[in-house]
C-alpha cells in the first residue's frame, strides 16, 4: 500500500545519505583496523600478514584488564559528577528565555573554542604546588595540598573537559519538557525536589543517557589528562592504546585493544538503550 | 646491531644509480616533516632561494611516534625529508621505507665529525644524516638540593629533601634508562630478567616522584616545583639567567640521542631532498641549532664557528658524547619496553 | 512558578568551573617570562611573538574551514540520519552504527582513514580532514536530535500534513523547527570538537595544511608558552565578539520579522 | 461523496472500530456522536489519513482514500487537542495551509484576516499559542481547518472549549461555511443540542459501532434501540413484554401506552421509552397516571426538571416542565403520557 | 475560606485580571462563568500558585496563600490541558497526589481504584495518556485531582470533554464531595447549565473583571448588568428610557413592560431583557404583544427554539416552547410577556 511506500521512501531519504557517509567513512576504514587484529607485527613496526590470535591472547594479561577495569570507575566517578554539576545548569539554561537561553548555551561551549592542551595546563597552573589555589592557601597559613597528579586531578580535568558533552544533550532533552507537568506535580503536593524526581528526570532520561554516552566515552579513553593531570601515575585505557599504536608500532595489538574498548562501550551502549526503553 | 645493518646495505645498493646530479630542481618541491622550532623559520625561504626548487613546505610533527605512524601507513605519505631520532630512522629503514643516501649528492658530509659516521644504529650514515645529538643526565636546581646528583640512584632513590621533587622521563627508552644505567646494563638490553629488575626499581621509586614528565622539567626546576629531573641536555635550562641550574651526566654513563634526516623512499623529488640536506650541513646554516636552540651538531665545521661558554651544554665533545650507548631499534623486543612503562605508569 | 533560588549555585558554579581556566589563562598570556608556568610580570611581548607566525594565523584558519565543514555535514546528515532511525526504522544495528564514531578511540579512526584514503590513493587536503571530522561529528548531532526527537508528539506534524503540506515541506516547516534547539546543541557540540580536535587531523590532512591543534601540539613539546595562551586569549575575544554580534543580528532580524 | 465500509480499527486488546459503514453526502452537515472512548476520533483520523484500518474501505467520490498520502486528500481535521504549532503566531498558523497551495500573498492575508475576524481573533494575529487562553486556542484550530474550504471537513469536538455565546456565533459561521461554500462536514460533538440544531444526520456510536444514523428528529423521537434512547437525551424507560400495538406489559404498572417502532413478537422482553418533556404532571388525585412523588426540582435556565420517586420503578422518573415549576419537593403527583408520545423497541439481550 | 482581594494579571498589554475581588465560603460549589479568554484560568492559577498576580491578595482562612510555595497549598486543580504524565499510567497519575502524602500502599491502591471506578476508568488503569481518548484523559485529570480530597478543589472546565451521560454521572460525583466531604470548589465552566444546576453561586467574568455575583436563579432572573443579562442564557433585549416602576419607554414600541431591579432615573437609558421561555406566542390577530413573523423553528431535542423577525427590532426575537412547536415557518404571530417576568436595568454608558 503507499502508506508503506511512503515510509519506506521516508526510511530511504532520512537514513541513506548519513548511513552511506557512515558506511564509507567510519565501516570500511573500521574493518580495515580489525582486520588487522588477527596479523602481527613487523620486526620494527608495520603488519606482517600471518594469521594469528596471539593479540587476543594478550588481552588477557592482567596488566590490563587491570587498567581497565581502573578506567571504568575513573570514568563512571567522571560521568556522575559531570552529571551532578550539568543537570542543574542545563535545566536553567531551558528556562531561561529565549534570547538569554543561546547566549548560556554558547557560553558554556565558548571556553572549549581556545585548546584542550592550554585549557589542561591551565589546570595544572591551578592545581600544582606552587600554584595558584596553594598560594592562596598559604596566604591563610594553610596548604600546599597535593592538588595534582592523582586520580582526583584526572576526573577534575576530565569533567571540565567534558562537562558540554553532558550539558548540550541535557539541554535538548529538558528544553522540551511542558512547564505544566511540574506545575501539576507541585500542585499534587510534590516538593521541587520529588518532582524533580518523579517527573523531570523520567522525562528527561534519553537526555541523560546521551550525555553520560558522551561523558563516559571520551574519558574512558582519555590520555592527556592521565598524562597531564595524574603525572602518567595512572594511565587509562586511552594511553595503552595509544602506546600500542605510536611507541610499540604495534597497529595488530592496538587494533585489538581498541575492539575490546568498542566491545565494552557497546555494552553499555545496549545496557542505556535498554534503561532508556524501560523508562 | 647486526642484523640492521645488512638490511639496510641491501636496500642502499638497490636504488643507487637513479638519481641524477643536474636534474632540474625548479620541478621539484620539498615536504618537510620536523618538530617545531627545530630549524629556522626561515628554512623554506632560503631553500628556495638558494636552490630554486619550486616549492617548500613544513609540516610539523610533536614526536618521533605520531610521524612514524603518518610515514609507515601504506600509501605515500607525500613527505619527501623527515626528521626523526636515530633509532626511528632505523625502524623506518628496516622496513624499506627509506631512500639510501647518496653521498655524491651531499658534498657537505665532510663537514660533519668523524664520530658522527659512526652511529651504532646506522655505521657510515647509510641511510640518515645525523642533524643534532646529545644526551641523558640529571637537570637539577643547585641551590635546593641539599648534594649535588652524581648518579642515577640519587634519582632512583630519592633522598628524604627530594621526596615529591624528581621528575622521570615517560617515554619509555628513556623511562627504562636510568635504571638499566644503575644497574649495569645494557640501554639496548633484551634480556627479560634484567627488565624485570629495572620494573622492581621504577616500580619502588613511583610513590617518591611528582610526576612522570618528558616536556615541561625546565619549568618545574625553574619553579621549585621539582628540585632534580632526568632530562636531555638541550632542554635543561642552564642558560637561565638566575644560574641556578646545573646538567649532570651520572657517573654510571648514559646514552647517545640523534636527530637524524631521512629521505623517503616514496619521495619523487630525491634530487632536491638531497639538496636540502646538503644546504643544511652547510655550516652557515647548521650552526643555528647550536647558537639558537642549544643543541651539539654533529657538525665539525659549524662548531667551530660558534662560541662555546666553558662547562656549558655545549662544551662537551664528541668524543665523550661517543661513551653513551646508542640506542637502537630491538625490533620485536622493543614492545617489552613498551609493556614495561604500561605496567609502572598503571594504577 | 517561582523557581528556588538554590536551583542557581550550581548554575553559577558551573560557569565559575568554567571560566576560572580560561581567566588563567588569559592572565598567563601577559606573562614577560617565557614560562606559562610561573607569572613573572606584565608584558605583551607574546602578542607581538603571535603575530610574527604566520603558521598560527594559516592554522587558524584551515581550523575554521575544517570545523564549519565538518559541522555543515554533520548537521545535515545527523539530523536527517536521527529522524530516520527514530520515525523510519526500528533497527539495533543501524542505531549502533550512528553511535559508533563517537565510542571508536581517536586513533583507530584516524589511521583507519589514513590507510583507507592510502588504499584509494586519495590526495590528502583539508577536504579529506573535513570528511574525517564529518563522521565523529555526525555521531554527536545524531545522538542529541534523537534525544530530542525521542517521546516528541506527531500530531504536529499530522496537523501539517492534512493542512496539506508533503513531507518536505512537513519536515523543513514543522519537524525542524521543533528540533531546532537540539540541532543547535548538536552543531555547537561538533564544532567545539572538530575546533580542538588533534589525533584525527593530523593524519587526514594535506602535509602543507595544518589546523590549530596541530600547530599548538608541535609547539608544546616544549611545554605550553604564554604565546599560546595569547593566542587562546585571541581566540576568545574573537569568539566572544561573534557571539554577541551573531546574537544582536539574530534579534535584529527578528524583530524585523514581527514587523 | 464519502463512503466508508466496513472500517475496523484495533489497538492491541481495544476494538476502536469494529466494522464501521457509513455514506456521507455532497455538503451533508454529519455529526458524530457517542461516549467518550466509543471510537469518533479514530475514524476521523482513518478518513484524514493518519491511522490506517486494520479492514475495511474509504472511498471519496468512488476513489480509494487509503491509498492517498493525507496531504493529497482534499481534507481538513480539526484536532481534538488542536496541534497548533507553537513556534508559529496564530497568523502564521492559519496562513499554514493557504501557503501550501501557493496562493497568492496578498489572497491569504485576506483570507486570513477574514477568518482570524470571524473566530474573534483578530487582536491576537501575532501572538504565539502557548500566550492564548484555552479557548482562543481552540478557535485558532479551527480557523485553521475551515479557512482552507476543504471539500471535507472533519471537526473533531470543535466548539467545546467555548461559551455558549461564541458557540452559538461559529455554529451560524458552519452552517454558513456549509451552505454557502457547500462544505461536507463531518462533526464529532458531545453537545446534543449542536448536534440536533447543526447536524443533518447524525451517527451514534457506542464501543466502536455505529448504532443508528439518522435526521435528528428521527432520532430523538424514535430511538431504535435502549442504548440510543437512553443515550440521546434523557429518556425515561420501562421495562416490560410486548403486548400488540399500544403498549407494553409492565409487572409493576400494568399496561403502558405507546407505539412500537418495529414488529415484537408478542411475549418478547421490550423497553418502552418516554421523553421528560413528553409527560405530563398532574395532581396527585388524578385519575390517570403513576403516581409518586416529587424527589427534587431543580433549575436550568428556562426550563425545570422534577424527578419523581416512582414506586415499583428503579430510578427517579425525570420531568421537564416549562419556566420554574410551582410544584415543591415532596408534593404527590401523578405522571402520564400520550400513547404516540412513547416508543417500544426491543430490549437489548 | 477563600478571599480574593483586588488581584490583578498583566501579560504584556494584555490585562488579564484586573482588581478582581471575590470570597468563597467554607464548602461552597463556585462557579466562574465568562466568555473565552477572560482570564478564569489565569485566577485559578494564581490561587494554585502558578502565577504572581501584579497585585493584590490571596488569602485562605486568614492565611497568606500567596506567600506559600504551590507544593504546600491545600488545593488541587485540574488544568484545562490535563498535564498528564506521559510516561505514567493511568494509575499511577492518579496515584501520584497520595504517594506524595506518604499513605500507606494499601489505602493508595484502593482509593486510587475506587476513583477509577467512578470516573468509569478501571480497565484503563494500567494504559499511558496517549493510549487514551480525550475525553478518557480528562476523567484521568479528573481523577487525580479529586482523589486527593484537597480543602479545595479548582476545576478547569472539567467535563468539557464528556458526553451528556458520563457528565451527568460526573456532576453527581462532584455534588456528593462537596456534601460528604465538604470540599469546595471553584469549577470554571462555559457549560451554562452544569454552571446553573451544580452551583451555589456563580461569578460572571467579563474581560479579566467580575460583573456580577449572585445564586444562579438570581443570576438568570435578574442580572444586574446587559452584560450579564446577554451571556448567560438567551435573552431578548429591547432598548428605550426608564419610565415608572413597570416598564421603559421605547422608540418603535411604546411602552414596553418590565420590572426594573434598581432605581433609574426617568429618562435615562434603559435596557429591557427577557427570557425566551417567559415570551407567549400568539396568533398574529391577537390584541396584545408585538407583531412579527417566524423566520425560523429549530428544534433541540425536547424544545423547540422560534426566532421571530419583529420589525422596528434589530435582532429576531428568540422564543422558547416546550416540545415540537406546531407554528411553521413563515407565520404571523404576536409576541408578549408579562411586566414581572422582564428585568429593566441601565444600559451600558
Ligand atoms: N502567557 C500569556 N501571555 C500573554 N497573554 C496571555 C498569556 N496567558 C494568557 N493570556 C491572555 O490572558 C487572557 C486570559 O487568559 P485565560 O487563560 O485566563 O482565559 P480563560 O478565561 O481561561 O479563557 P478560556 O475559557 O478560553 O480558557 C487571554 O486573553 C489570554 O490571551
Ligand atoms: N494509541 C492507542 N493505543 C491504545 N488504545 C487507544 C489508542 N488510541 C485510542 N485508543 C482507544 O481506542 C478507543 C477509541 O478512542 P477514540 O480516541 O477514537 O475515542 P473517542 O470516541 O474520540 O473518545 P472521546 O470522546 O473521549 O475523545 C478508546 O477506548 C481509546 O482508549
Ligand atoms: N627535539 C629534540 C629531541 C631531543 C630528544 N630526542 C629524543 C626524542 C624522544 N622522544
Ligand atoms: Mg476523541
Ligand atoms: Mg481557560
Amino acid at each position: 500500500m503507499s502508506r508503506s511506500r511512503g515510509r519506506r521512501l521516508g526510511a530511504f531519504v532520512f537514513l541513506s545519505p548519513g548511513l552511506t557517509y557512515l558506511l564509507v567513512l567510519l565501516l570500511v576504514p573500521l574493518a580495515l583496523m580489525m582486520s588487522y587484529t588477527v596479523f602481527q607485527r613487523g620486526r620494527f613496526g608495520g603488519v606482517v600478514y600471518e594469521f594469528t590470535m596471539e593479540n587476543f591472547a594478550r588481552l588477557a594479561d592482567p596488566l590490563y584488564v587491570g587498567v581497565v577495569v581502573e578506567s571504568l570507575k575513573i570514568a563512571a566517578v567522571t560521568t556522575v559528577i559531570a552529571l551532578l554539576v550539568g543537570y542543574p545548569t542545563a535545566y536553567l539554561i531551558a528556562q531561561l528565555p529565549r534570547k538569554w537561553k543561546t547566549i548560556a548555551l554558547v557560553a558554556v561551549v565558548l571556553p572549549f573554542w581556545t585548546n584542550f592542551i592550554i585549557r589542561v595546563y591551565a589546570w595544572v597552573i591551578l592545581l600544582s604546588g606552587p600554584g595558584l589555589i596553594n598560594s592562596g592557601l598559604k596566604v591563610f597559613g594553610l596548604g600546599p595540598l597535593d592538588l595534582l597528579y592523582n586520580e582526583g586531578a584526572i576526573v577534575a580535568g576530565l569533567v571540565y573537559s567534558y562537562l558540554p558533552l553532558m550539558v548540550l544533550p541535557l539541554f535538548a532533552a529538558i528544553e522540551k519538557l511542558d512547564p505544566q507537568l511540574r506545575e501539576a506535580s507541585a500542585n499534587l503536593g510534590a516538593a521541587p525536589l520529588t518532582t524533580f524526581r518523579k517527573v523531570t528526570l523520567p522525562l528527561s532520561l534519553p537526555g541523560v543517557m546521551t550525555g553520560c554516552l558522551f561523558v563516559f566515552v571520551p574519558s574512558f579513553g582519555n590520555f592527556v589528562i592521565p598524562e597531564l593531570l595524574g603525572g602518567s601515575k595512572s594511565i587509562m585505557v586511552g594511553n595503552l592504546i595509544r602506546q600500542q599504536f605510536l611507541s610499540a608500532r604495534d597497529w595488530p595489538f592496538g587494533s585489538t585493544l581498541a575492539l575490546a574498548v568498542i566491545a565494552v562501550l557497546i555494552v553499555l551502549v545496549v545496557v542505556q538503550a535498554w534503561v532508556a526503553r524501560r523508562a | 646491531g647486526g642484523e640492521s645493518s645488512s638490511g639496510s646495505n641491501g636496500s642502499t645498493v638497490a636504488a643507487a644509480d637513479q638519481l641524477k646530479p643536474n636534474a632540474d630542481l625548479s620541478k621539484q618541491s620539498l615536504q618537510i616533516t620536523v618538530w617545531d622550532g627545530y630549524t629556522p623559520e626561515t628554512l623554506p625561504q632560503k631553500v628556495k632561494d638558494k636552490l630554486k626548487v619550486k616549492d617548500v613546505q613544513i609540516q610539523l610533527h610533536d614526536t618521533n611516534e605520531i610521524a612514524m605512524n603518518k610515514l609507515t601507513a601504506p600509501g605515500d605519505s607525500g613527505i619527501d625529508v623527515a626528521f626523526v631520532s636515530g633509532q626511528y630512522a632505523q625502524a623506518l629503514n628496516e622496513q624499506g621505507l627509506l631512500e639510501p643516501i647518496h653521498p655524491e649528492l651531499i658534498p657537505n658530509l665532510a663537514n660533519l665529525y668523524p664520530e658522527a659516521t659512526q652511529l651504532s644504529y646506522d655505521k657510515g650514515n647509510k641511510y640518515s644524516v645525523p642533524y643534532t645529538w646529545g644526551t641523558t643526565g640529571i637537570c637539577y636546581r643547585t641551590d635546593l638540593v641539599k648534594a649535588k646528583p652524581t648518579s642515577w640512584n640519587d634519582l632512583l632513590k630519592p633522598p628524604a629533601w627530594a621526596e615529591k621533587k624528581v621528575t622521570m622521563m615517560t617515554t619509555e627508552r628513556w623511562l627504562a634508562l636510568p635504571a638499566l644505567k644503575a644497574l649495569g646494563y645494557s640501554v639496548n638490553t633484551d634480556k627479560d630478567d634484567e627488565i624485570a629488575k629495572v620494573r622492581e626499581l621504577l616500580m619502588a621509586q613511583k610513590p617518591h616522584l611528582l610526576t612522570y614528565d618528558d616536556t615541561t622539567f625546565g619549568d618545574r626546576l625553574k619553579s621549585g616545583e621539582a628540585v632534580m629531573v632526568e632530562a636531555w641536555d638541550g632542554w635543561c635550562p642552564t642558560t637561565d639567567p638566575k644560574g641556578n641550574i646545573a646538567f649532570q651526566v651520572p657517573k654510571e654513563g648514559s646514552d647517545l640521542w640523534v636527530d637524524t634526516m631521512v629521505i623517503m623512499k616514496s619521495s619523487k623529488n630525491k634530487e632536491a631532498a638531497h639538496a636540502l640536506i646538503n644546504y643544511i650541513l652547510d655550516p652557515s646554516i647548521h650552526s643555528w641549532a647550536a647558537e639558537n636552540i642549544n643543541y651539539k651538531v654533529p657538525n665539525k665545521a659549524a662548531m667551530e664557528q660558534v662560541k662555546i661558554a666553558k662547562g656549558s651544554l655545549l662544551d662537551i665533545p664528541p668524543a665523550k658524547l661517543l661513551d653513551g650507548e646508542s640506542i637502537i631499534d630491538l625490533g620485536q623486543a622493543s614492545t617489552k619496553y613498551t609493556r614495561l612503562s604500561s605496567d609502572v605508569q598503571a594504577k | 512558578m517561582r523557581r528556588s533560588k538554590l536551583l542557581y549555585v550550581p548554575f553559577w558554579a558551573t560557569y565559575a568551573f568554567l571560566y576560572l581556566p580560561i581567566i588563567v589563562l588569559v592572565v598567563m598570556s601577559f606573562n614577560s617570562g617565557d614560562s606559562a608556568y610561573s607569572y613573572e610580570g606584565f608584558s605583551l611581548k607574546w602578542y607581538g611573538e603571535l603575530a610574527k607566525d604566520e603558521r598560527v594565523l594559516d592554522g587558524v584558519v584551515n581550523t575554521l574551514i575544517v570545523a564549519t565543514g565538518a559541522t555543515v555535514i554533520a548537521t545535515v546528515l545527523g539530523t536527517l540520519l536521527a529522524v530516520g532511525l527514530v520515525r523510519h526504522t526500528k533497527s539495533k544495528v543501524l542505531e549502533a552504527v550512528s553511535l559508533m564514531p563517537a565510542v571508536l578511540p581517536d586513533l583507530v579512526l584516524a589511521i583507519g582513514l589514513l590507510v583507507f584514503y592510502g588504499m584509494i590513493q586519495l590526495t590528502l587536503g583539508l577536504y579529506s580532514a573535513i570528511l574525517a571530522h564529518g563522521v565523529f561529528a555526525m555521531a554527536f548531532v545524531a545522538a542529541v536530535v534523537r534525544t530530542r526527537l525521542s517521546g516528541a508528539d506527531t500530531s504536529l506534524e499530522e496537523a501539517s500534513r492534512d493542512l496539506g503540506a508533503g513531507p518536505v515541506a512537513t519536515f523543513m516547516k514543522i519537524t525542524l523547527p521543533q528540533l531546532m534547539p537540539g540541532i543547535v546543541a548538536g552543531a555547537l557540540l561538533a564544532f567545539t570538537l572538530s575546533l580542538d580536535e588533534f589525533v584525527i587531523a593530523f593524519f587526514t590532512i594535506g602535509n602543507s595544511d595544518q589546523t590549530l591543534p596541530i600547530v599548538i601540539y608541535s609547539m608544546i613539546r616544549f611545554g605550553v608558552t604564554p604565546k599560546i595562551n595569547a593566542l587562546a586569549a585571541i581566540l576568545l575575544l574573537v569568539s566572544f565578539t561573534a557571539v554577541i554580534a551573531g546574537q544582536r543580528l539574530t534579534k535584529i532580524g527578528e524583530s524585523r520579522a514581527q514587523d | 461523496m464519502l463512503k466508508i465500509d466496513g472500517v475496523s480499527r484495533r489497538f492491541g486488546e481495544v476494538t476502536a472500530l469494529d466494522e464501521v459503514s457509513l455514506e456521507i453526502g455532497q455538503g451533508e452537515f454529519f455529526a458524530l456522536l457517542g461516549p467518550s472512548g466509543c471510537g469518533k476520533t479514530t475514524l476521523l483520523r482513518i478518513i484524514a489519513g493518519f491511522e490506517t484500518p486494520d479492514a475495511g474501505t474509504v472511498t471519496l467520490d468512488g476513489e480509494d482514500l487509503l491509498a492517498k498520502q493525507p496531504n493529497r486528500r482534499p481534507i481538513s481535521l480539526m484536532f481534538q487537542s488542536y496541534a497548533l504549532f507553537p513556534h508559529m503566531t496564530v497568523a502564521k498558523n492559519v496562513a499554514y495551509g493557504l501557503e501550501r497551495e501557493r496562493l497568492p500573498r496578498q489572497e491569504i492575508k485576506q483570507r486570513v484576516g477574514e477568518v482570524l475576524e470571524t473566530v474573534g481573533l483578530s487582536a491576537h494575529a501575532s501572538r504565539k499559542p502557548a500566550q492564548l487562553s484555552g479557548g482562543q486556542r481552540q478557535r485558532v484550530a479551527l480557523a485553521r481547518s475551515i479557512v482552507k474550504r476543504p471539500r471535507l471537513l472533519l471537526l473533531d469536538e470543535p466548539l467545546s472549549a467555548l461559551d455558549k455565546k461564541v458557540r452559538a456565533d461559529m455554529q451560524l459561521e458552519l452552517k454558513r461555511l456549509q451552505h454557502e461554500v457547500g462544505i461536507t462536514f463531518v462533526v464529532v460533538t458531545h453537545d446534543q443540542e449542536e448536534a440536533m440544531s447543526l447536524a443533518d444526520r447524525i451517527a451514534v456510536f457506542d464501543s466502536g459501532s455505529v448504532r443508528q444514523v439518522d435526521e435528528p428528529i428521527s432520532l430523538y423521537e424514535r430511538p431504535r434501540t435502549p442504548f440510543v434512547a437512553d443515550f440521546v437525551g434523557a429518556n425515561n424507560l420501562f421495562q416490560g413484554t410486548a403486548s400488540g400495538l399500544d403498549g407494553i406489559k409492565s409487572a409493576e404498572f400494568g399496561m403502558l401506552a405507546g407505539t412500537p417502532l418495529t414488529d415484537l413478537e408478542p411475549g418478547a422482553k421490550a423497553l418502552l421509552a418516554v421523553r421528560p418533556e413528553k409527560l405530563v404532571l398532574a395532581e396527585g388525585n388524578a385519575t390517570r397516571g403513576l403516581s409518586g412523588s416529587v424527589l427534587d426540582v431543580s433549575f436550568y435556565g428556562g426550563v425545570s426538571h422534577l424527578s419523581v420517586d416512582v414506586p415499583g420503578h428503579v430510578k427517579p422518573v425525570l420531568v421537564a416542565v416549562q419556566g420554574a415549576s410551582s410544584v415543591r419537593q415532596g408534593a404527590k403527583v401523578k405522571v402520564r403520557w400520550e400513547a404516540k408520545d412513547a416508543v417500544i423497541m426491543a430490549a437489548d439481550q
